[in-house]
């Protein structure tokens, strides 16, 4: 028994560091930290910089432009990039589509799309869900019919997130309508500048454009962008949930927003003392605590799981739960925090260049908004009640 | 015990509701909020036309109500509808005037819509605690001028007068501000759940005095009582709003193969959800009754009251919008409005640690004496 | 709108007050408040003591001995009664079958049966559960054929509560195997005395007996004793869970043991204060506090509307649900308020005529079994499961 | 990173695990811990003899182990078979007399299984406050004599020594006391979850020093972290015996003619529960894994541990009761006896809000002053 990194790995976590340290910018940090809105430059500016450190793409191989680090060094590296208040990684393509590509994909598929990946051409969205196919994903309708050396598609996605910025969808679509629904189901690769693709933003609850639609109206796919086999598609998607996912609990972001909310915990009064000392409220920032630590070592021990070969389905799923929970309960803490001050809403104070005087304390603007946009975590990328399914019957076996 | 309304309140609720569903959509209502004004004064007039701000008030200061279940039979409707108009400031600034005595003229006209008076107590460090009062008042040739900071006022731009309370001769005073007196500055901003709030800036404003001096504490309590009992009404009316959302979204949406609401896990917790908005209904109907009792009572109960509203108002909200998945986080829908509205009613007044505290302090030694 | 009860009311909750005075003896009120084991006898002393004042069945029409009063007399008698730690009245002839026999039974059983239940004649339990049917009632086995004019009873009933003080029971029993389960079900009185019975005692956790196993082998039953018609149990077995009960939620015994609780942790101190008083546990009171107070009135709505004539099934499911559960948060907190001395078990304590001397404060001993026991409030009388199925199908309508 | 025991260590756990399962049957515990003894001195032999409680203590003292994962790994298998034994005395008696040195007899028969001692610190007033000791020190002709009283001590009938602490030289002090001497008088009683403890009476009674007179109180919060390492990992072994239980009965128990396994709102309760006990497994290995280091990073970690499993262990043993139905509460059912010593858990050492503000407090100041 043994809960420490090695000396190696500790080593490592001193590389990130530095490199963090270096290379960094401080405006981007301080945006991350205090929950302002990044802009489609931010994002791309942080990609071109782990790009140019060779650190992207973590956890693709080394042939392929990726780090080849071992599980414990991804799980430090994403801890040290989240406690930096680092932008984190849009996942689409380095995250998503990359795994996919270098498992299934054709040669051709790779040596193009993977380096346009790394190099920031090409800007991914996911087409997964659709307005009737959301925790049943199987369920999908967009269609795509073979027609010589295309395929058309027709069809509508949902929740395409950045599908505003993005040049490439990869896309989940029906090729084949009887039998089981998961095994008539295709992975396409669709240029967003096709003729026929309509994207139209969906605006969340706080006003504002992340989300999207894609509609397709015989869209013209050439069928060299069809990933492996037809109908396998579901394999491929599955793929990426059954693949070791040291992030998924999201420790670094928690542990960083945890970070701010005692900053600002410390800061707020209540009746003449830091609010950090009220016995209620210290109450619920030492369970959260305790919650964030526990969670940890949970992690901790998936990731043993995994380098030992164990493949963690169902335990993603627990960290998946609990990961979201926790951050949401950050969220909802930290706006609690502010008291009457949650209240105001002043939207322009998110983004750079505002100059106007805060409201309240300087921290409090993007408070509320995201805790309203935190709701999404137990939502996305298979719900809770999804995980708790996948826990009952992989763990639980009942 | 009756748990109907009399006649005439019922048609005042059924009056209110009607003018609400017809003329107060949700599209009309988010034009409304979203507006520069953040407030309609056409619907406030015809609100008031219609006897909506005289019902918050009794016979003695020309309403025609007042009572706790006349002002939450009024805020249950315009929870229902989202209402952003001026109504709790007008409640509270009017209890206080009216307590305070005197002022028939300008409560007269709060009444016929005439006049919007709001009320601004609490300060940036106060934080619910209705004691912490840093406003301070200097003696002039005139009369009184005012100096330091109102927090968080929702609609104070709608204001036509503003009751501000300030620390003096030991004690908390009240006094009345017009908007446009030197060294008055208001910073107007949106509100989150819709609408506009404002800090007030006070440096050396000229005000006239409403009351005794030192002695409006007990006034203040008074208006906040009668300000929470509107609140756990609004959440009532809003909580009813979402649950009615969701189980229509749980009968309609399917997932594989079967509406969502088949679904065993959902159905239990929907099952929590509706008792524990109905143990929600009680506590804002322990508090209504109790508004016009003695204020240990009074306290106890409002508190009691906003203390369960925002325990189980996040719950009710969460729950709201973790059951609709992704559509239930879209502006296009109304429940994410109903949900922060809610949600952000728990941050109004005193927020669900300080309520339990209260509770609490409000049960030891004669009369609560240490709350 | 009014919360408060009429003068007249009023003046029948000082009548009773003012009976429980002369009438209620204090050694009985001490065990029942400070949770020691009441005897037999001390169960049917309490029962002469109501019979004699005309106030036993008050849940029956004057005609048949009852008290005749309204459902708001019926819930001040009850909160009275439990407030002042009266023992709780033996339910299973008084409330159970009683108004079953009245509503349903034959002129001869109600003749014979309703004054021996008044007078104490017979004690009655109740045959309703089986090893296989609990929560799923009707798919009961234990049959009964008849056999001229006898019914004859084979099978086990289970969980039944003073089985062994009992001399009669009250059956559910399966006469046809046919058709939808619920429609074989038919209600029989038999006479414990009857050969082929045997009682067998459960042990609960806490060691001891209250509960029992029944078994049933060609157990004669007279014809007579069926009660309405053959295959018809089911409709009178639910016609008491649909009946008015305007104590389901146990609003007085909670009000009792509260006061016992707060009696208890103010008597406790925890650093050198009452614990009544440290943060936390000041915090966890008032919120049941605040519960309890809400539950009242949630049950004065349902007591109102059932006046009205609205017939209050699944509002009773959220009295009952919302009851047990702050009765058991009560014995919990209660549990958490003794600290270290909830351990000693002198089961010996709970018994009347013990001369020993307490260990740790003197209510400590009943408190920790109190609390394991009444782990049962949720399971018994329909689980909190059942009830909210029947919240979901009643007042939901999923 | 290793979550794997040492093959030395992982030896011991199966040897252990082997034992009590062939040796000590829920019908044999339930003989033990209902005999008049409370406890079997044959298997406390036969255990001492496989090295069981050499485990505990290190090498230095003349155990093999003594590390917190030795004694994390004892003591959930001590749970898995609710044993009721008096390792938890032993263990916390054991870590003091080692840590004030010398004793190396008496330690030496201790592992022996020779000589059982256990530690007497709480009193009747104390509920978890460490340093609320009000025993008394006489310096008497031969040496000291202690008066005061000690509460709810597990297996004190069992002990031939018992350790005990007494207030003096405005400090904390330790004693070593026969119990066979004058002014030494126990009132034993079973414990509700087995076995049986007992209040020590101390009244001018000889006892021999053990330690510097006054500065106890660092080895007393070592004993204890010790101590709380063992619980929270016997819980740990009754927590995965209580899900095991009931996983089983939901697949194999029926209603509506499926096994109850299959109804969608247990599953998510179980889904829950099996998450939560994964936590609590999680803050066992924090406490364990700190228990050698310094005094803050210790006593955060047990803290944080007995909290976690306060909170999971009162879960765990209502849901498992629960879904069991009926039969959950019965005698018979080992699921009832597993779910009262688990609640007993939090009643020992410290409970859930005590180790929460023992949290807050080690985190506030330098090396948590204030704890």
């Amino acid at each position: 028994m043994n809960l420490d990194f090695t000396p190696q790995e500790e080593a490592f976590r001193q590389e990130v560091r530095s490199f963090l340290k270096e290379q960094l910018p401080a405006r981007l940090a301080g945006k991350v930290r205090t929950c302002k809105r990044l802009s489609k430059q931010d994002m791309e500016q942080w990609h071109a910089i782990l790009h140019a450190r060779g650190w992207l793409a973590n956890s693709w191989p080394e042939e392929w432009g990726g780090t080849g680090w071992s599980l414990a060094q991804r799980y430090i590296f994403d801890v040290e990039t989240a406690m930096a208040c680092a932008p984190r990684i849009v996942p689409f393509g380095v995250m998503m589509l990359g795994p996919v590509l270098i498992k299934y994909g054709s040669e051709a598929q790779k040596q193009y799309f993977l380096p346009r990946i790394l190099n920031g051409s090409d800007w991914w969205c996911q087409g997964y869900s659709e307005p009737g196919a959301g925790s049943d994903l199987a369920s999908l309708k967009c269609a795509a019919i073979r027609d010589g050396d295309h395929y058309v598609v027709n069809g509508q996605k949902t929740w395409t997130t950045f599908g505003h910025f993005a040049n490439m969808i990869f896309c989940l679509v029906r090729t084949k309508k009887e039998g089981k629904p998961q095994e008539g189901i295709s992975f396409l690769l669709i240029d967003m500048n096709t003729p026929g693709i309509e994207v139209r933003p969906i605006i969340l609850l706080d006003g504002k454009h992340e989300v999207n639609e894609v509609f397709f109206s015989d869209v013209r796919v050439p069928a060299g962008n069809l990933v492996g086999e037809e109908n396998k598609g579901w394999t491929y998607a599955k793929y990426l949930l059954t693949h070791e996912r040291t992030n998924i609990a999201g420790i670094g972001a928690s542990m960083a927003a945890f970070e701010w909310l005692l900053h600002i915990a410390r800061a707020q009064k209540k009746n003449g003392r830091p609010l950090a000392e009220d016995p209620y409220f210290a109450a619920r920032l030492a369970r959260l605590e305790i919650d964030l630590e526990n969670m940890k070592t949970t992690n901790l021990r998936v990731l043993a799981a995994a380098g030992q070969g164990v493949a963690p389905v169902a335990e993603s799923s627990m960290l998946k739960i609990r990961g979201t929970e926790i951050r949401q309960e950050i969220t909802a803490l930290t706006r609690r925090a502010l008291g009457p001050y949650a209240q105001p809403f002043i939207s322009e104070a998110l983004d750079e260049g505002f100059k106007g005087a805060p409201v309240g304390p300087e921290y409090a603007a993007p408070v509320a908004v995201e805790y309203f946009n935190n709701r999404k975590l137990t939502i996305f990328g298979g719900s809770n009640e999804v995980q708790r399914e996948i826990i009952t019957k992989a763990i639980l076996e009942l | 015990m009756d748990f109907n309304h009399s006649e005439y309140r019922q048609m005042l609720v059924d009056m209110l509701g009607r003018y609400l569903n017809q003329r107060y959509s949700m599209g009309v209502r988010h034009g409304i909020a979203q507006s520069d004004a953040g407030w309609s004064a056409e619907h406030w007039a015809a609100l008031a036309e219609l006897g909506v701000v005289g019902a918050l008030f009794g016979e003695a200061v020309g309403g025609f109500g007042g009572a706790g279940f006349d002002i939450g039979a009024v805020f249950e409707q315009l929870g229902k509808a989202l209402v952003v108009e001026p109504f709790l400031g007008t409640l509270m600034a009017g209890t206080a005037l009216a307590q305070a005595g005197g002022h028939a003229e300008l409560l007269n006209e709060m009444i016929a819509g005439q006049a919007v008076v709001v009320f601004a107590h609490e300060e940036p460090q106060s934080r619910y605690d209705l004691r912490d009062v840093e406003t301070r008042v200097l003696e002039t040739a005139d009369g009184w001028a005012l100096t330091g900071s109102k927090a968080v006022v929702p609609q104070i731009e709608a204001a036509d007068w503003i009751l501000v309370s300030a620390r003096e001769a030991g004690g908390i005073s009240l006094f009345l501000l017009g908007k446009m007196v030197a060294g008055v500055s208001i910073r107007g901003y949106p509100m989150i759940d819709g609408g506009r709030g404002g800090e007030l800036i006070l440096e050396g404003a000229d005000a006239k005095r409403v009351g005794s001096p030192g002695e409006a504490y007990a006034i203040v309590e008074a208006a906040y009582a009668a300000g929470n009992v509107a609140l756990v009404w609004e959440a009532v009316g809003i909580m009813d709003v979402l649950k009615a959302a969701t189980l229509d979204y749980l009968r309609t949406r399917k997932q594989f193969g079967v509406p969502i609401g088949k679904f065993q896990a959902l159905q239990h917790r929907m099952a929590t959800m509706a008792l524990e908005i109905e143990q929600a209904r009680s506590a804002a109907l322990n508090a209504a009754a109790a508004l016009g009792a003695g204020r240990l009572e009074r306290e106890r109960k409002a508190a009691a009251a906003k203390f369960t509203i925002g325990k189980v108002g996040t719950l009710v909200a969460e729950e709201a919008i973790q059951m609709h998945g992704g559509i239930g986080m879209t502006w296009e829908l109304p429940l994410s409005h109903y949900a922060k509205r809610l949600t952000m009613i728990g941050h109004q007044l005193g927020d669900e640690d300080h309520c339990l505290a209260r509770f609490i302090a409000l049960g030891l030694g004669p009369e609560g004496a240490t709350a």
